[in-house]
């Protein structure tokens, strides 16, 4: 056993961290917030039917990221991937949430993964892939996708995104870098599909063609076998991964400020009631690391149920402890801390609440006897 | 412990509800809240409509040209035109609640004169100049700079969080008239003046919070020269001043707020039996603990009146409990409207999540939720001084 | 309105304090509570059966109390009692609270506003009455009781303590100070009952004869309204009301311990840590004493139950911070703390649990269209 | 992020619990716990036949009498014989886990001689003098006082928070030999010393917790003469002498801990599916929460102990960051176990109510969360030194 980081990990993070640095510095980051702004004349309470779709996708750096391997880090080499585990992409993602990366990261990562004539060029980050499911969670970045990845209960199937939009609208998303379209209550039985075949991903026998109509299931059934259930847990896991880059990051960002913020003639972290919110905060995100990477290694439905809980958890409280230890500032536009807030609440939104959660986990400690160590 | 209201009390009750059953109707559609001069002129207006009925200056004494009510009409006032779905105090909020009591406390009877009667009138917009970017909780380390210049004092600097800069005629403004130094306490050397908002040199800048609005503003002062009388109170004695209003609040602060809260979590249940999602306990038992929180933040509201009503209006032990209680609570109310409203929660659309943004600045404005700890603790426990 | 007490209030309250610290000053607490330990040989996990049974009740102490009017306060002065209401029975009661006087104070109470020959002599103080109900929650100072005031679901019983005894068995109580009896799972149903007739209390009338076997339901019949459930509701006030009179003595002990224990070369309540768990132990019982207060005046069942709700929490979180402010002192059996504690515990699980009190304010929510303010 | 373990570790798992299932039903019973002279001969005991069966100091370097094991190999050792339900390390804990390993990093040959082979068979019983009623949370402010005389130190004062005092043959003990004065830094001007339990002077006064047992005790020190070959490094060197054992925990200090949750919480889960409760989704949601807090709190345990491997045993950020969580969730859990009980959790002999009691000291003991907040904000996150 060693549960700490291989040096090649530790590269991959490193490397992560400095692509994001170089290609979506915090000022593409505003830019992509503050035109949405413009927009919205400076107040997204204005009613103009559009905002919804603010925050459009910047193509290019999809490219580039793609070209850098961001979403075909599991793909095989064989298949001109990078040929790496989960793990590896867990610690990516944990970099794009720490940059509060926008765009449909975690759908795209999955649609790489499987073959099938729609989904091609996920990988490479020409085809952008977003994601729906059957849990009501609104689809973000439809506007900008070209294909949907939905995850029914038993079947997964690939669907081009202009269907979906038909029978979609745009809410006013309250992250200004993700948009959000809810979806007609009836919207969830695509009538023309593109359906895997149920089999592992990128295996070579690839999702059924789009001319078949038919529903076609998981070959393991329903429940928490099967290539959907399968991909719904790492869809959780890789969103988990998100939330912990941005429940680090806010531990930083808070720690940053209560060092240099001074008050009452002294920084403000010198004060305990500020070092103690600071603290929780590191515990908050640790925490979650922990379980976040183990879900990496086991793959375990309840380590991801765990990740998925923590870290919503630690995203969404360390934001608003962010946004306490900023005061004022913390509550402008201009900061960032609301932006993690934001990203936060959609993503505890996405693939497993934290209900679903707590009852999976709950369930994990009556099924077995003993408790997996 | 009496919780009933007197004969008075329920009369004037039912006049004043029967007045607003009468009045709101004829009110104008709400302009857009980005819409300033329409904000002002409805804001305005419905003061005026207040003062002709004599609802204007409830709480303020009598020879300010108020109406010398009791702390517990005010609370009947206050709780009534929530009900009613009344217009907010809007753009006469620091007129009426701050600037005017300070000058009707403090000022000469000239400055009485001259700036009471059009506040209660709504004929004069004020606005606050208190907070900076270095000197938030530490206000007293502002550094808005006033220099003596014959009759007049120069003013450089610049204020921030200010509500309605845009469209007020006045600011009640604290500077700096001493410096600095070791020696004497920084609330000493602090001056209050009224800024006229058009004089030369003023310049105001929208500020958007994370709501993504511009309710606030930044206001930089480049050589403002304001006159001498403009100055409430001594100079250097400005914090002094300003902290008498304290006692004209009596307990009265965020009636309308609690009878809100009360408002949404009935509409949070409501909606909750509606979508299906009251059969989730967790939920649903949650809204009934906020029920009782709810039901403390009101009780204890009518505890800090009646203990006003007692006192003379001097602030007691409630108010910083409250608003610590307070703050908290209607956090958890909107993070419970967002599990009652589940995927919609994520809609900015939605009125509960526009209120749920809002409602994260509580446990920062008027004092971060620390800064009422110390003072609970220190001012109330009687605990050693923090450090 | 005038929501402060009034000068009677005041002085009643100062009365029974006074009345407290004389006849039962902390030095005669903690022989009740030392003598429990000498028995157990300083190791209450020894399995000696008749702990349960320890704390017995001191009668001339009871039979002082009754003389100085606590249970008759509620009684007409035309039957010889004080004349008073529901409030002043409240603030008595939260002074018990406060100083911890043991004793099944709530039934007794209740039972003096009976009539009937089995209760007669309790606002007296002459016979001791204790009392139980559906919830399973065990009955305090049964073998010290004369009497039980059984609340049944339509029903009110007063019986002979020794029947109910016998098919009931000691626990090892966690309070010291409060013996428990768990019952038999069968014994809700006594074969024999002194039970009321639903009327009203001390209106002349009187609960049926002992002799008369059969059930008879409260007249206004089940649920919210009917003698039986009036009187559940006036138990879990007045057990509300002892909540927060320990609340307020925890936040006054821990207040005290601040200002006075030195670390670090000064006080800890000079650390912003432990002034702001001070802060939050004030809030807390402050809040509860202004639903325990207008719950007193209004009676309104929805308004008792967020007396009882917070106040149980309020009585517990501050005996808990309390502790944690004491550190390793408030860990010794010495100290008062963790009295404080398990009586709140004791407490929390009488008349009505934190979730019943959920679901009843969450009922009340729904059943009215307007919120009573 | 390599969570399997190697043939090695796996290969001294199965040995080891072949060992446990072999050995464990051979164990005597339990003595009460308030039977001293019986849980010593038990502790012992248990201790013997972990020697002879070769696992006596495990986590000792080989140089000192132990095994010179891997922190994985601590880990899997502590993780077996907790599931396996052997006894505690009871009597032998301090000598075990803080004098011993002491003696081991700073001690002459001739103390390490003399002390460390009776800790590792089972011969003699150490207890720790630390902690002292006005030195807690600030240790070192302790004021137990030692005068050198000739070759002898003598001392005077009293320990408080003694485990096992009542049994043991030596004292692991900090006095200070030099006063508290404002120019040096109060750690300088404490030493290490082993006093014998037997001294003249010596008495130990049970002390009482609030969970009704006497675990603890306080020693009371009466011109107690040690020579001064017990002391270990040098004078007024102790506080450093005593940080040293802090690297040979290696994150492995709550694995029994940790196992044992993950059990309590499995057991709460049958035992609230056999009463009704799991159907109460509250309650039921909470145990499935608590579920992700165990998880993480072992996975937490894998990586401290993964990162001691690899640094050798310097404490990193784990260890405080670990103790907050633990502290919470173990109050928690027992908390959660009350709701499962319902009115059984008002039964003192209930086992999961005893372990509540004990609990309530996991927010205080070796450092209270405060001082474990200030620790991770000040050395972890690098925050100004807190006032």
């Amino acid at each position: 056993m060693d549960f700490q980081l291989t040096d090649d990990q530790r590269a991959l993070r490193t490397g992560m961290r400095e692509l994001l640095e170089r290609r979506f510095p915090r000022t593409r980051l505003r830019a992509v917030v503050d035109g949405d702004a413009a927009r919205g004349d400076g107040d997204t309470a204005r009613g103009d039917g559009d905002t919804g779709r603010g925050g459009g996708l910047d193509r290019a750096l999809w490219r580039e990221l793609g070209a850098a391997g961001l979403f075909a880090l599991r793909v095989p080499e064989s298949a001109g991937g990078v040929g790496l585990g989960l793990p590896e992409v867990v610690l990516a993602f944990e970099e794009a949430g720490r940059a509060l990366l926008p765009g449909p990261l975690v759908a795209t990562e999955l649609a790489a993964g499987l073959s099938g004539s729609l989904a091609a060029g996920a990988a490479q980050g020409e085809t952008v892939v977003t994601a729906l499911d059957e849990s009501g969670a609104p689809v973000e970045h439809l506007a900008s996708a070209d294909v949907v990845l939905a995850l029914l209960p038993t079947a997964v199937e690939v669907i081009p995104a202009e269907e979906v939009a038909r029978s979609a609208e745009p809410m006013r998303s309250v992250d200004p870098a993700t948009p959000l379209h809810r979806l007609a209550p009836s919207r969830t039985r695509p009538d023309q599909t593109d359906q895997t075949d149920g089999t592992g991903p990128a295996d070579g026998t690839g999702p059924a063609d789009r001319t078949d109509q038919a529903d076609r299931t998981d070959q393991a059934g329903p429940g928490r076998s099967g290539l959907a259930a399968r991909l719904r847990r790492e869809a959780a896991l890789l969103t988990a991964a998100q939330q912990l880059g941005s429940a680090s990051r806010t531990v930083e960002l808070a720690v940053d400020h209560a060092k240099h913020r001074t008050q009452f003639g002294r920084p403000i972290g010198a004060f305990q009631a500020v070092q103690h919110l600071c603290a929780q905060m590191l515990v908050r995100a640790e925490s979650a690391r922990s379980v976040v990477y183990a879900a990496a290694v086991t793959e375990d439905p309840g380590d991801i149920a765990a990740a998925k809980l923590l870290a919503d958890e630690a995203a969404v409280h360390n934001a608003r402890d962010c946004l306490q230890v900023h005061g004022g500032m913390g509550f402008t536009w201009e900061a960032d801390v609301h932006l993690h807030l934001k990203r936060a609440w959609v993503r505890a939104g996405q693939w497993q609440s934290g209900a679903a959660a707590e009852e999976e986990l709950a369930a994990g400690l009556v099924s077995t006897v003993e408790t997996c160590l | 412990m009496d919780l009933t209201y007197t004969e008075d009390e329920e009369d004037f009750r039912h006049r004043l509800r029967a007045w607003l059953a009468e009045i709101l109707p004829k009110l104008p559609d709400r302009p857009h809240p980005a819409d300033w001069p329409g904000r002002r002129a409805y804001d305005c207006g419905w003061q005026r409509m207040l003062h002709d009925a004599g609802y204007a200056g409830l709480h303020w004494p009598e020879d300010a040209g108020g109406r010398g009510a009791t702390p517990t009409q005010h609370l009947i006032f206050l709780e009534e035109t929530e009900r009613a779905g009344a217009p907010y105090v809007g753009a006469g909020f620091v007129g009426l609640l701050h600037a005017g009591p300070t000058i009707a406390a403090e000022g000469t009877p000239e400055q009485r004169a001259r700036w009471l009667p059009p506040i209660l009138r709504g004929d004069e917009v004020w606005c606050q100049g208190f907070s900076e970017p270095d000197a938030g909780s530490d206000l007293a380390s502002l550094r808005t700079r006033a220099v003596r210049d014959g009759d007049e004092y120069v003013i450089s600097g610049s204020k921030i969080w200010t509500s309605h800069a845009e469209i007020a005629d006045w600011c009640e403004l604290l500077v700096r008239t001493a410096p600095i130094n070791a020696d004497t306490p920084k609330h000493r050397g602090i001056t209050w003046l009224a800024m006229p908002m058009d004089a030369p040199g003023v310049t105001v800048r929208p500020l958007r919070t994370l709501a993504g609005t511009a309710e606030f503003a930044e206001v930089f002062l480049d050589e403002v020269r304001v006159p001498v009388g403009h100055r409430v109170g001594e100079e250097n004695d400005g914090w002094r001043v300003t902290m008498v209003t304290l006692s004209f609040e009596r307990g009265t602060a965020f009636v309308g707020e609690v009878v809100a809260c009360r408002r949404v979590l009935a509409a949070l249940a409501r909606t909750a039996q509606a979508n299906g999602r009251w059969d989730d306990a967790v939920l649903r038992r949650r809204l009934g603990r906020l029920a009782a929180e709810c039901a403390a933040l009101w009780r204890l509201t009518q505890w800090n009146v009646s203990e006003a009503q007692r006192t003379g209006g001097v602030p007691g032990v409630g108010g910083s409990v409250f608003k610590l209680r307070f703050s908290q609570v209607r956090q958890e109310l909107y993070d419970a409207a967002a599990e009652v409203l589940g995927p919609d929660a994520l809609d900015a659309g939605q009125e509960w999540v526009a209120d749920r943004l809002s409602s994260l600045s509580y446990t920062i404005a008027a004092g971060t939720s620390q800064i009422q700890r110390n003072i609970v603790a220190e001012r109330i426990l009687g605990l050693p001084k923090g450090r």
